[in-house]
């Protein structure tokens, strides 16, 4: 029970991914849904370097982990663009309002 | 045991700030709440003896990616649907749904090979052999994410001077 | 307000919005509506300026005045004149010397009395010093609007010694009443020629120091030059006066093209505003200072500037008028209820905000029918709106700092 | 140019819109408030004159003669001729009484002439109640259509200046008497 | 509730009612606690043999609290003494107290370096964090068998063997830390400003120079009503201060001041020192959202403006030294400029140079200090951020504040600076080393140790001080403009040049000799230069004209 191994991070991680897609599905806000998407990248990231640890023993996955943050913040930048000019044009951040292309 | 205990906590500091994100009616108590889950994740980093990670988890998504976030919110302001709730019905659709992945995703994992060895494999890398692992072995992946970067700098600089109406 | 703002921006969404997102939506980068003041470190008393804003732009900005409003021109109808003085000291309290001056001259424009000699030299050198003064309030508080905290101490301490003067002079420390219809009420004491002359000796190098700390400063130049640029023509077509005119380059001085009391005994020059590389004049024997660039004639950092050129000026007056200071009477005999004749006069003198201007309608009553006060910083605010457009919020102080309002004088 | 020639300019302009002249110690002209608009721009677009400062608005009231009067006081400053950095000259200074009946005084606005009588003008509606009509920062209450307060709050009643005007006991619950607990104001 | 008169509040020493009120306080407390340590010992006699964290927490924790009390006691006693002393001999006072700060900062080490050998684990005497494995009873016992003068010591040390007892010490000491040095810098921040502005700054308070006037100005604090504003966000208004404290504290983690003395010695310090310095910025965004009012909004955003897009150019120039120095840790970047002035990052090539500079404005408008000091800038927003805040919350913004340029003036001496050691190689003090404890205390005093670091600290945040109380603030756009069209093509510059310095010039290399000696040539008179004119200044401040002028004030 004290000894943590790999399970208990991929539990963990699985929950995680879990919770982050619940986000994704519930809330309207994009933003929201951006918070969702980093919930499950990071849950990605537990696992990569939880198996790094345990299983593979190289820095593989540490560096597949750094290339997950960096990804991350990426998308997130890219999407806080998108959503701000979705702002000023629409004058909303609602992903169902914003069904139509006319920009 | 002391490692155990701290991994624990991490862990429900982790999923408790999650669960709280979902239930979250305002979209900048949501984005506290995910400070709290990346914190959470980076301690988990260091317990993994991934330093640089975690330092880097706690630099780019909490002091970057999160200030980010907040600051999207404060751009686009409360809009006035944020505090609308999802039906009832989708709630619950989203929880089976999601409670069935977890279920399948922990089964599998439980059933494939490698049940977990307790024993660490690997002390933790130095940033050093990091580094030197990057610019050998995971050169291409490192060249093609850096210039990613640059796209997404120049893409999201052009899409944010969008002139207002 | 958030309504309107709102339904501006998104006509389509009339229906679904209730009050609650309304609160909400004030937070956001669309137009917001920003009260700046009545209470607000920067407005230099109790103006309010009503901000409409886009993040950090203004869109415009509209001044609401009257927080301090005391309808001195009833109480004008109500007194003797010489009982009104001390209302004038309330006027622009930073410069009652010049209040005092500008009425008691009016009065006794329109009741014909006549001053002493000495008089007329003490008053000069009251209101220079008293120019001196006001305009280091002006400078140090302008610091304080641009995040310098340190020149506002020195422009105090400075000032500190002029106030000693007036105190020695009349007692009072902020408003003298002492330059009244007829001269002023007391004499000079003992001494005061020579404190008032190692002061002047002190006080002219701090001048080309406070230049160096806060005039040239890089940052100082770039928040100030080419901020809030008012036209000659515009500065002529809505009545400004004093620095906030000659900054225009309009070179315009009651003192010097009106003369009035014997401001044409002395030598002064009257410095406008310069493009950059520009030279003001300035007295012999001191630096001459030079228009950094980055400035255009008219903007903030000119209007700054000339008031600490001024200063200059005003030490040159003051060291003429003790130098040719007469002896004799210090007032005339005027009687206590002094009859004010059938008839009207309009007088305006330069205050160092502007020109102040008296009407008073005498009705042969000792009592004035009707007392109507200009004051410079009420007419010099009006501008405010018209320059407070698309600016930085950070320019807004810059402005209203420049244009140097005093508001005891534009609520009256 | 001396007052008189002015008067002379206006009278030969305008003809019986200007009521009458008074070269006094404060040189004037009195003129009809229906003609005041083109009178003003003459004034300050004819070169002759070039009235191109308006100093400030005395507005006065004369209950005995029922009527209030607004007091136009001009300048006309020059720019040096050839040298660049003299000094600007006053040609000549000069004053327009405008009178209207107490009853509904109203006069045109001439805010669009010299953008300073914009405040000068709503100060004088606000303390004396001339309404100035056409005047661009105009509200509409129970008053009518009128040019907006600036120095009193915008619900205040009544026009503190005119000699009739009595002290409100009380404004919004706040006590409104004098240190002599009278109404008026007596010093 | 009887009225205070005016010379009540003027009176310089306190009311002896109240006093004796506290004294009564505070014997009460030291008398429970001494009970509680007796109680605790007790039942740890009777049952926890075996569970010595119960019994640290029983006993050791007591008795800690009753020292506390004591020392409080003793002040309240002492206060009138103590201020009467200090007016009258302020200079003796004041430069006893530095010796003695200097010797018990050497008493702790060899304490700790003692109690090291103890635990027989390492030889080499570490400092305060890490003195190896559990310590057993048994092995005390050996130990009490030898000299005996030690008895009493390692029975108190006894509880250290705990790993967790020492991080709680240590956590302990860092907090204690950072709010006493937030209230000296306040203070000193407040005499120092009153020096430029020719004021006297506080002056009455504790006698001497106003010396417990951030005391005072702390009691006042926590008596003050707090504040939340009506339509608030609550939950995060009251969390954003701690938002903002926290990391900040964290910082100190990895933060080295010595070459022992860190807390965590990781092997990524800096990246974590600089995201904790970016994690800060949270809780002041937070504060500024959840107060509901618009000012507080525009701070918020000007600061998230700012730090986001400052922290690029901080990062970069502190790389231009990563790669001169080839590794994150501090503390090894440290130990790389242990010989001399010459040896300091700063000085090892024109890029480290120009990095120096470019890091400490990056650093200024990261730590919101003036002219960068937009997120709080009173003249336009009336306090930004801070408006709404009052009491506590607003004291706990204000030691971030504080604690943050300790950190950023920190990771400034450690990697361009010289981190703890002095411009005097330390080998020449290799025999002071090997000394008794006066020696050694003499060679920390003056070769290297943590007073280096902290006085190196001090200074650059004095620069910090006085660039504030000199400069005007800037506007939004031109700080937006200055990073990102001037401070990052120079520090990218900067890391370019550095970093085909390292490939294109070897070690030792006649070029690189020659930079080397040229730069810290020009640091020296730089530093020099400073030192001269503050001497002339301070020579000359009766004839100088202007701020500090005396003699021709009339009436002088």
């Amino acid at each position: 029970m004290f000894a943590v191994g790999l399970m208990h991070y991929v539990v963990l991680s699985a929950m995680l991914a879990g919770l982050g897609i619940l986000v994704m599905v519930t809330k309207r806000n994009a933003i929201g849904i951006l918070i969702g998407v980093e919930l499950v990248l990071n849950a990605g990231n537990i696992n990569w370097a939880a198996f790094s640890r345990y299983q593979v023993g190289d820095a593989g996955g540490v560096i597949a982990a750094l290339f997950g943050v960096v990804l991350a913040a990426a998308e997130a930048a890219v999407a806080i663009a998108v959503f701000v000019n979705m702002y000023n044009n629409l004058a909303t951040v609602d992903v169902d309002r914003a069904s139509e292309l006319s920009g | 045991m002391f490692e155990a205990f701290v991994f624990y906590l991490l862990a429900t500091v982790a999923v408790g700030s999650a669960v709280a994100i979902v239930l979250a009616k305002d979209i900048v108590r949501a984005a506290v709440w995910l400070l709290g889950t990346l914190g959470a994740v980076a301690g988990l980093y260091f317990l993994l003896a991934a330093y640089f990670l975690g330092a880097v988890q706690l630099i780019v998504y909490v002091g970057g990616t999160l200030v980010l976030i907040i600051f999207g919110v404060m751009l686009t302001g409360r809009s006035p649907w944020a505090r609308q709730r999802p039906s009832r019905w989708e709630v619950l659709a989203a929880a089976v749904t999601c409670s069935l992945l977890f279920g399948t995703v922990v089964g599998e994992m439980m059933g494939a090979g490698w049940a977990g060895s307790a024993r660490p494999t690997t002390k933790g890398q130095t940033v050093a052999e990091l580094g030197r692992e990057l610019l050998t072995t995971y050169l291409v992946p490192f060249e093609a994410v850096s210039v990613l970067l640059l796209v997404v700098m120049i893409g999201a600089a052009y899409l944010a001077r969008v002139e207002r109406r | 307000m958030a309504r309107d703002v709102l339904l501006e921006s998104v006509p389509d969404l009339r229906a679904d919005l209730d009050r609650e997102s309304m609160a909400a939506a004030d937070v956001r980068t669309e137009e917001m509506l920003v009260n700046m003041g009545p209470q607000h470190p920067s407005t230099h008393g109790v103006l309010r300026l009503v901000l409409r804003t886009d993040g950090e732009l203004v869109l415009d900005a509209v001044p609401h005045i009257g927080y301090l409003h005391r309808c001195a021109e009833k109480i004008g109808e109500n007194l003797a004149p010489y009982q009104f003085i001390p209302k004038t000291d309330r006027l622009d309290y930073l410069a009652a010397m010049n209040n005092n001056h500008v009425f008691s001259l009016a009065v006794e424009r329109l009741a014909g009395v006549e001053v002493p000699e000495r008089a007329r030299y003490i008053r000069i050198i009251m209101a220079e010093l008293n120019r001196i003064a006001s305009h280091l309030v002006s400078f140090g508080t302008y610091g304080l609007d641009m995040g310098a905290f340190t020149p506002f101490l020195y422009a105090f301490r400075e000032r500190e010694m002029i106030l000693d003067l007036f105190e020695a002079a009349c007692g009072a420390r902020l408003t003298y009443s002492y330059i009244t219809i007829g001269g002023v009420t007391h004499d000079l004491p003992d001494g005061f020629v020579e404190r008032c002359r190692e002061f002047l000796d002190y006080f002219e190098p701090k001048i080309d120091e406070y230049n160096r700390l806060l005039s040239y400063n890089q940052i100082f130049i770039k928040r100030t030059g080419c901020v809030g640029v008012i036209r000659p023509d515009e500065a002529i077509a809505w009545g400004l006066t004093g620095v906030c005119l000659r900054a225009s380059g309009v070179r315009w001085d009651l003192r010097r093209c009106l003369p009035y009391e014997i401001y044409d005994r002395f030598e002064f020059e009257v410095p406008v505003g310069l493009p950059p590389g520009g030279v003001p004049p300035v007295p012999a024997g001191v630096p001459a200072p030079k228009v950094p660039a980055g400035t255009c004639v008219g903007d903030c950092w000119n209007r700054y500037f000339l008031r600490m050129i001024e200063m200059y000026w005003s030490v040159a007056i003051v060291r003429q008028a003790l130098d040719g200071l007469p002896a004799g009477d210090y007032r005339s005999k005027v009687p206590r209820n002094l009859k004010l004749p059938e008839g009207e006069v309009y007088f305006e003198g330069e205050n160092p905000r502007g020109q102040l201007g008296f009407l008073i309608v005498g009705d042969g009553s000792p009592i004035p029918y009707r007392v109507k006060a200009r004051g410079p910083s009420f007419c010099n605010l009006s501008i405010a709106r018209r320059i407070c457009r698309n600016c930085l919020l950070a320019d807004i102080p810059a402005i209203i700092g420049s244009i140097d309002v005093v508001m005891g004088e534009v609520d009256r | 140019m001396s007052p008189e020639q002015i008067a002379e300019i206006l009278k030969a302009r305008f003809g019986d819109a200007v009521i009458a002249a008074d070269m006094g110690a404060h040189p004037q002209v009195i003129v009809a408030a229906g003609h005041w608009p083109e009178v003003a721009r003459f004034l300050r677009d004819e070169p002759a004159l070039g009235f191109n400062m308006l100093r400030s608005i005395t507005a006065v009231d004369r209950p005995a003669e029922h009527v209030l009067e607004a007091l136009y006081d001009l300048l006309a400053m020059t720019p040096p001729e050839g040298a660049p950095d003299g000094y600007w000259t006053a040609r000549h200074a000069f004053a327009v009484r405008i009178r209207v009946d107490r009853g509904d005084p109203h006069i045109p606005s001439v805010a669009h002439v010299w953008p300073a009588a914009d405040w000068h003008e709503r100060e004088a509606y606000d303390l004396l109640g001339i309404v100035f009509d056409g005047h661009p920062d105009s509200v509409e209450d129970h008053d009518g259509l009128h040019p907006r307060r600036i120095l009193c709050p915008d619900d205040w009643a009544g026009h503190p200046l005119r000699k009739d005007y009595v002290f409100p006991i009380e404004y919004h619950g706040i006590p409104g008497t004098t240190e002599y607990e009278t109404p008026n104001p007596v010093h | 509730m009887q009225a205070i008169r005016g010379e009540d509040i003027l009176k310089p020493r306190w009311d002896p009612a109240l006093r004796s009120r506290a004294l009564r306080a505070v014997c009460r407390g030291c008398l429970g606690a001494l009970a509680g340590a007796a109680a605790g010992a007790a039942v740890a006699r009777l049952g926890l043999r075996g569970h010595p964290v119960a019994v640290l927490l029983l006993v050791v924790v007591p008795l800690g609290l009753a020292a506390l009390a004591a020392v409080a006691g003793g002040l309240i006693v002492l206060a009138g003494p103590i201020g009467r002393a200090l007016r009258r001999f302020a200079a003796p006072v004041f430069w006893g107290a530095v010796i003695a700060s200097v010797l018990l900062i050497w008493g702790v080490a060899e304490l700790m370096g003692f109690v090291g050998e103890l635990a027989r684990v390492d030889p080499v005497p570490e400092a305060v964090t890490a003195f190896g494995g559990p310590l057993t009873t048994g092995e005390l016992r050996e130990s009490l068998r030898g000299p005996g003068r030690f008895v009493l010591l390692s029975g108190l040390l006894w509880p250290l063997q705990f790993g967790v007892v020492r991080d709680l010490v240590v956590v302990a000491g860092v907090v204690a830390f950072v709010s006493v040095f937030a209230m000296f810098a306040i203070w000193w921040e407040r005499k120092v400003s009153a020096r430029i502005q020719s004021r006297l700054g506080p002056m009455r308070v504790g006698g001497w120079h106003g010396w417990a006037q951030s005391l005072a100005d702390g009691i006042k604090l926590l008596g003050k009503e707090d504040l939340i504003p009506a339509g608030a966000d609550r939950p995060l208004f009251c969390l954003a201060p701690y938002l903002a404290f926290v990391p900040a504290l964290c910082g100190f983690i990895a933060l080295p001041f010595g070459a022992y003395w860190v807390f965590r010695n990781l092997d990524v310090g800096l990246v974590f020192v600089l995201a904790m310095v970016g994690v800060e910025v949270i809780g002041v965004i937070l504060g500024g959202w959840a107060s509901n009012n618009k000012w507080s909004l525009y701070g918020a955003m000007r600061e998230a403006c700012q730090m986001v897009s400052y922290e690029i150019p901080m990062g970069m120039a502190l790389l231009v030294v990563v790669t001169a120095a080839g590794t994150l840790n501090l503390t090894e970047i440290g130990e790389l400029q242990k010989s001399g002035w010459a040896s300091w990052l700063a000085f090892r090539n024109p890029f480290t140079f120009v990095a120096c500079f470019l890091y400490f404005v990056a650093a200024l408008a990261s730590c919101k200090r003036a002219p960068f000091d937009l997120p709080e800038a009173e003249s336009e927003l009336v306090a930004g951020f801070m408006t709404e805040y009052s009491g506590f919350r607003w004291c706990l913004f204000f030691f971030a504040e504080y604690a943050a340029m300790f950190i950023v003036s920190g990771l400034a001496t450690t990697l361009f600076l010289g981190a703890w050691y002095s411009p005097l190689p330390v080998r020449w003090g290799a025999v002071l080393a090997e000394g008794g404890l006066l020696s050694r205390a003499v060679h920390g005093l003056v070769f290297c140790g943590p007073l280096w670091f902290v006085a190196k600290c001090i200074l650059l945040i004095y620069v910090q001080m006085w660039i504030r109380w000199t400069l005007p603030r800037v506007r939004i756009d031109q700080v937006l403009y200055a990073c990102v069209q001037v401070l990052l093509p120079l520090t990218m510059l900067a890391l370019l040049g550095q970093s085909l310095w390292e490939l294109l010039v070897p070690r030792g290399s006649a070029l690189g000799l020659a930079a080397n000696a040229i730069t810290s040539a020009i640091g020296a008179v730089l530093v020099m230069g400073a030192v001269g004119a503050a001497a002339y200044g301070r020579m000359n401040r009766r004839r100088l004209v202007g701020s500090l002028a005396v003699e021709h004030l009339p009436g002088a």
